[in-house]
């Protein structure tokens, strides 16, 4: 029979789609026939755990769930724990304490260091170019807590070396058109920006758009978050996006299917930890590789 | 004649009652097709515990449904709802951290609630800023503040054992629930057999006339909207003790469903016109439909999809009904 | 009478301004217990005005207002409650109900029946029908007033003015939209309040139930009172009354035995100058009704309209006069007949259809479903056909401008300019509006249903000689009225809607207000 | 007497043409104010590339906003703008990925917009489905869509000179901003000088009346929904030639900011009232607003809180001289 399992998805992004294709693919691998009940929280925990409740009446076999807030989810999780219900987080969890107790694994690419790298690669991009003083400028989605952790990483990494580097300018801006608008404002109102910052997908590739559609090619550079296909043409081109970080969708949705399997046999212990790969992309050639890899454009 | 017949005048009068009520009676037609639907797609719908999933879900929407139910008979409309119940429960949270003791953290929200439900009434009667525009405002606002205040992060505090109950069942039935089945009988009784209730609706109906009656307009227009924010200030309640933090983004997008689960249920956007068994019904095909579309396991995009066209249909049928049924008021 | 009596209300030297209008100017008023009290006047003299200072809904700028001998307690919105508590019921010119509630709850608007703080449903019901029932309507409480007849809207109205124990009456033009036999029960309703103590102002533009009801008249003319005299000198407040004009003093008048002409004279400023009589030729037939029926009111109508023929239509109230009118212009389908227009048999007519063949309506309620409240007066015109005043799809201007003004100086229409608001313009200015954009579109066929309701005398007799001219350039009109005495100076030919059939037919010069209204009742 | 003196006549005049258009008057003294405190507040706003930027931005709630205007004014409500924006230029970006010739792409779109208006209409002229409830499913319905039909994910094509020009700029002025402005003079000149125009006033301000004169109002009923599909469409070409790519989740909110800035504008929303010169400045004082505060450069939530009170504030000051001005109708 097909086993019923829960999935919730942070918000709208092409990334999700990745982790329902990496669910599927690998339960498809694995020889499981699988009733995938999905569902979106929009950022938003109280939808978030309106959906938990429901996935628990459904009597799912398992839960696999990027958590909206570290602290802000635990009240959910632990009512899917307490049903018996074994919840494996991807890409984002609960906090440590409460995951150690109702969660059975986590599938992850650490935002933190996920920032870091990034901020390594701008540090990189900087020292070579000489400039120890780069204006940064973020394009944030910081209405969601991921998003606070990749900026921390990243500022700790970049700072960390060039202490010379300052964030001058942080505004929101994750949907393609409203970053590229916002991105050509904060451009005005710095005409001397080094660089962009973009955290997710919508923002990499509004700043790249801003930066075009001002003329700053060449003199404004931008380092972004979440591969697509549109942003790995770009790094293709490597006019102006000069890094990309990214966690595929597709292997976290592979690693927590496949741990939520374990954990429906009851073969894994609390809280297990599960690395996923985070992949820095600095150069076109890595890009082209990418775009050969991901045919299908999901990430 | 020994045959016996219904008296003719019973029958004109249950006719009539009938008729007066097609609208009810469509709605209700369409939540039982619903659940039969859902009953027969996906087997987990109709066990005990999904209803009772259902009846939470419910009363988030509810509870501030029943105040927009009052406010758009009134003639206006509240859009402030979502972020203000997300303004609410941050404020309520930050009082709990500090710790304030739980009675006074609940009642400085509720007052909160009442003072910026007020604010958008006075706005709108005293200096006739049409309600959207002064709603809208409070929106953004609102939505800012508490981003702001918290930096997008939950507000936690420590576990409190009088909200754990608040957030959990009792009997079987989520309190939050319970709460919302009371407060429907109170706007029931508000909205009919109270002088206030029924001004509401002869303001929302002929402001004009209801001002030549002897009615205070003005009052009553900030009243509705006080109303409102005291059941965001319930909701955001029920939510704080639901999810145990504070979170400034929650509640998104509530303002939709709660106007959409009022328009539903029969009550007109241009006022004068509308019950609270309609918007309860209203709520119910609402939150029917989320639940089930959940369980039935579509994708999630395609369940907006599938959640418009049902929206539209409910009422399209229910509009033909009551049209057959000769109430083309 | 004890001399030592307070007037009920009184104004002082009230004055009330609205942007460019002064609509009252340092009036004096005042209204004694037990008086019925007339006030006439031409549209826009003041009366409503007036009317709405004493019941609190408006403030004066300037002046004194007084309920028994003292001024209101309250200010702004809180004062209509405090009028009503202090025994004030008025009946407001525009409808003041609220389409969406019971007649019950509107008789008892903002003062509903409590039992221990809880609406009492039950007793509400019961005083509304014993209400209603006093005025003879046995209309059923719990109906919304939204589904009801202008005419029954108008007497729930009356009926909410007659609850309880009044100590003023303020009735501004009850009867507009009533007939006969609707008129008798106000008038009893009337003279029963003020036997029991009760003032009543009374406003209308009907001069028999003024000369039937009122003790005393009070003239109103540009926002001053002109003069107060006695009607029918059996309780007369002076032997003499002072008529002023433009704010002096223009002449006295021995008021026992005033005239209706006088009074009438007062209004206007001016004599009324006779009238020539109406002829025109009756031509062909232009529309033939043939065995329409729609039950329960309609059961076998039959009917020609001839050109250059004003038909008159009579009927109670509720006989099924607008629903005929309905039926004709396809705005209704009839179970049973047809309608011949010319020569053409049109089985199921279309509201498009009959426009198109050159019939225009206007419907009784002007406010409702005649003007455009904020359009001006000459989009208002217009608006039945736009393609006159396009030139190569464009409106122009200059096209929309003289084609409105037309119109307006062949009607008279009073209005500051052509892109005036309509809803700014006095009721029989808007009327003449709502017929003349039927002119502007060309109508052959007019089918006027009350088309002088709520118009001064004035404007009325202007409405009688527009329709009289139109019938002379060989157009036809159908006119419904409730006011059986307009019928006999405009009509041609009166026909007598009654049980469902056309059953009598009065022809000029033999129409007589007395007979018609018996024909009515049958 | 010497002294040259104006006629009063013409002064009386100017003084009535004055009173006519307190409102835009107000509006554009808000304006200014804006202009003046950004203005001082960050160097970088008075810059001719960020007016430019203004404009552009501009031009997306803009042209969405005339449409949205006689909508209003016919007494109805369009909330599916966003969504049905983004549904558009996807379907675009898919045709031209086939890859369709850009003209029939856009075309296709253009035709897409005219029957997903023209449904809305339908429903709510033909089959008396509330206009709020009717594009309340679009809205749902085509984010959904075009969520499910991309994955999330841009839908990207080969790049195409015309289409890049659209999103460029002319005379250094950006080509959406032009369109807008083009499309302003249309919708004034549709608005004042011809009948369709007038008859949706007509049936905003009492749709009996305008029926009973001859009006077909469902005609103009689908018609102001069948342009507001097309103005979604015009705006989904400008979107797609901005961005590159057709994107699902773009425009998102813009029915938002589209009916804040015709309320805004001075519009009713009980209709019948309202003119395309306040939805214009309406478009820019939300523009502007959006724009200075992100060059200012303060923290993201908190704009949403100056946001929120600068909208009221404008509206209030706007309300106030308007009833100064004695219009209080
Ligand atoms: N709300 C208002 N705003 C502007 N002007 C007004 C308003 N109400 C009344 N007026 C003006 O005041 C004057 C007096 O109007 P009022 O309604 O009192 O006349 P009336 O005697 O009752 O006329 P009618 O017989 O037509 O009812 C008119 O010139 C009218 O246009
Ligand atoms: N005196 C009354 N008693 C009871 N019902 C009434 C009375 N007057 C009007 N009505 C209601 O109004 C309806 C009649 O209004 P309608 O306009 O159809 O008739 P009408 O003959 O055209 O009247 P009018 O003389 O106003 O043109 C009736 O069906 C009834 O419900
Ligand atoms: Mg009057
Ligand atoms: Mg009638």
């Amino acid at each position: 029979a097909e086993t019923k399992i829960g999935a919730i998805y942070l918000d709208s992004q092409g990334f999700y789609a990745g982790v329902r294709k990496g669910v599927q693919d690998e339960a498809a691998s694995q020889g499981q026939k699988i009733d995938l009940l999905e569902t979106n929280a929009g950022g938003d925990v109280s939808k978030e755990s309106a959906f938990v409740d429901t996935l628990i009446a459904a009597n799912v076999k398992a839960i696999i769930l990027s958590a909206v807030s570290a602290d802000g989810s635990v009240q959910a999780v632990r009512r899917a724990s307490r049903a018996g219900i074994p919840v494996v987080c991807y890409n984002t969890c609960i906090e440590p304490n409460a995951m150690k107790k109702y969660v059975a694994a986590y599938a992850v690419g650490d935002p933190f260091t996920f920032g870091e790298r990034l901020g390594g690669a701008a540090a990189d991009y900087f020292e070579s170019a000489g400039n120890k003083n780069p204006t940064f400028a973020v394009l944030n989605c910081e209405f969601v807590e991921v998003c606070v952790q990749r900026r921390k990483g990243f500022e700790k990494a970049l700072m960390g070396r060039l202490s010379g580097a300052k964030i001058v300018s942080n505004q929101e801006g994750t949907v393609l058109d409203k970053a590229m608008s916002v991105g050509q404002t904060v451009l005005t109102a710095n005409p001397n920006l080094d660089a962009f910052f973009g955290e997710s997908g919508g923002a990499t590739l509004g700043a790249v758009k801003a930066v075009r559609s001002q003329g700053r090619v060449g003199k404004t550079v931008v380092f972004g978050s979440d591969m697509t296909s549109d942003i790995a043409r770009e790094l293709v081109s490597h006019e102006v996006l000069k890094g990309e970080v990214d966690v595929s969708g597709k292997t976290i949705g592979r690693a927590a299917f496949k741990a939520a399997l374990l954990a429906l046999q009851g073969k894994e212990g609390a809280a297990t930890l599960i690395p996923v790969p985070i992949d820095l992309y600095t150069t076109p050639a890595e890009a082209t590789a990418w775009l050969e890899s991901h045919k299908d454009g999901l990430p | 004649m020994s045959v016996p017949t219904v008296s003719p005048r019973g029958v004109a009068e249950t006719r009539r009652m009938l008729a007066g009520h097609m609208n009810e009676l469509g709605l209700l037609a369409i939540i039982v097709i619903l659940y039969g639907v859902f009953g027969a797609l996906s087997p987990g719908f109709l066990s005990a515990n999904n209803q009772v999933n259902i009846l939470r879900d419910g009363a988030t929407i509810g509870i501030a449904a029943w105040a927009q139910t009052l406010v758009i008979v009134a003639g206006e409309i509240d859009i402030s709802v979502g972020p203000m119940v997300a303004f609410i429960a941050v404020i309520m949270a930050f009082l709990m951290k500090v710790p304030v003791p739980l009675p006074f953290a609940l009642i400085g929200g509720v007052v909160l609630g009442l003072c910026l439900g007020s604010l958008a009434g006075v706005l709108r009667a005293i200096f006739s800023v049409p309600s959207f525009v002064a709603t809208l405002g409070l929106w953004s606002a609102l939505r800012g503040l508490a981003l702001f205040m918290t930096n997008a992060l939950p507000v936690t505090f420590d576990d409190n054992d009088t909200l754990d109950w608040i957030g959990d069942n009792v009997f079987g039935l989520p309190v939050s629930a319970v709460v919302m089945v009371i407060l429907f009988g109170v706007f029931v009784f508000v909205s009919r057999k109270t002088a206030f209730g029924r001004s509401v609706y002869a303001v929302g109906g002929n402001a004009n006339a209801a001002h030549l009656c002897g009615i205070n307009v003005t009052r009553i227009r900030i009243l509705v909207f006080a109303i409102s924010g005291l059941m965001a200030a319930i909701t955001a309640i029920m939510l704080l003790a639901r999810l145990g933090s504070g979170n400034a983004g929650a509640a998104s997008g509530l303002e939709f469903d709660v106007i959409a689960a009022v328009v539903v249920g029969g009550t007109s956007l241009s006022g004068g016109r509308g019950s609270m068994l309609g918007t309860l019904l209203g709520v119910l095909t609402i939150t029917v439909i989320g639940d089930g579309l959940v369980l039935y396991g579509i994708n999630s995009f395609v369940q907006d999809v599938v959640r418009g066209v049902i929206i539209v249909v409910a009422v399209l049928l229910n509009v033909a009904a009551s049209r057959r049924s000769g109430r083309h008021v | 009478m004890t001399g030592a009596q307070l007037p009920v209300a009184e104004l002082r030297s009230a004055t009330k301004r609205y942007p460019g209008v002064i609509a009252l100017d340092e009036v004096d008023f005042s209204v004694m217990p037990g008086e019925v009290r007339a006030v006439l006047g031409k549209n826009g003299a003041g009366k409503s005005t007036l009317i709405r200072l004493l019941t609190g809904a408006e403030s004066a700028d300037s002046g004194e207002v007084l309920l028994s001998g003292k001024p209101f307690v309250e200010f702004g919105q809180r004062r209509t409650r405090e009028a009503a508590e202090r025994g004030l019921r008025a009946v407001y010119q525009e409808l003041s109900l609220v389409p969406s509630m019971t007649i019950a709850e509107n008789m008892f608007l903002g003062n509903w029946p409590r039992r221990r703080r809880v609406l009492d449903h039950r007793a509400m019901a019961e005083q509304a029908r014993e209400a209603l029932r006093r005025l003879g309507l046995s209309l059923d409480p719990r109906l919304l007033t939204g589904t009801l007849a202008p005419a029954a809207r108008q007497m729930v109205e009356i009926a909410r003015a007659f609850l309880g124990v009044p100590r003023l009456v303020i009735l501004d033009e009850p009867t507009s939209s009533l007939a006969a036999a609707e008129v008798d029960q106000v008038c009893n309703a009337v003279r029963e309040a003020a036997a029991a103590g009760a003032a009543v102002l009374y406003v209308s533009h009907r001069m028999s139930e003024i000369r039937r009801l009122a003790d005393t008249a009070t003239v109103m003319r540009d926002g001053r009172v002109a003069s107060t005299l006695s009607v029918a000198g059996a309780r007369t407040l002076a032997d003499t009354a002072t008529v002023m004009r433009d704010g002096r003093v223009a002449s006295t008048l021995s008021v026992a035995g005033a005239r209706t002409e006088d009074i009438i004279q007062m209004m206007l400023g001016r004599v009324e100058q006779a009238r020539p009589a109406h002829t025109s030729a009756i031509g062909k037939t232009t529309l033939s009704v043939e065995g329409i029926a729609m039950p329960p009111k309609l059961r076998n109508i039959t009917f020609d309209l001839h050109a250059g023929e004003v038909l008159g239509i009579a009927g109670l109230l509720g006989s099924g006069r607008t629903e005929l009118l309905e039926i004709v212009m396809g705005l209704r389908l009839p179970s049973a007949g047809s309608v011949r227009v010319r020569d053409e048999k049109i089985a199921k007519p279309s509201y498009k259809g009959m426009m198109q063949r050159g019939f225009g309506y206007t419907p009784e309620s002007r406010k409702e479903d005649g003007i455009v409240p904020l359009l001006g007066v000459d989009e208002n015109i217009v608006l039945t056909d736009f393609s006159r005043v396009t030139r190569g799809g464009v409106l122009s201007s200059a096209a929309v401008e003289s084609a409105a003004r037309t119109v307006v100086e062949r009607l008279h229409v009073k209005t500051a300019r052509l892109e005036t608001p309509i809803v700014t313009l006095s009721g029989g200015n808007q009327q003449k509006v709502v017929i003349g954009r039927w002119i502007h579109a060309g109508s052959r066929i007019l089918l006027l249903d009350e088309p002088t309701r709520g118009v001064d005398i004035e404007a009325k007799a202007q409405i009688y000689d527009i329709i009289r001219a139109l019938a002379a350039e060989g157009r036809a009109v159908l006119f419904v009225s409730s006011e059986i005495e307009e019928l006999d100076q405009v009509c041609d030919r009166v026909l007598v809607l009654r049980d469902g059939v056309m059953a009598e037919e009065h022809i000029a010069p033999s129409i007589d207000a007395e007979r018609l209204l018996a024909a009515c009742i049958g």
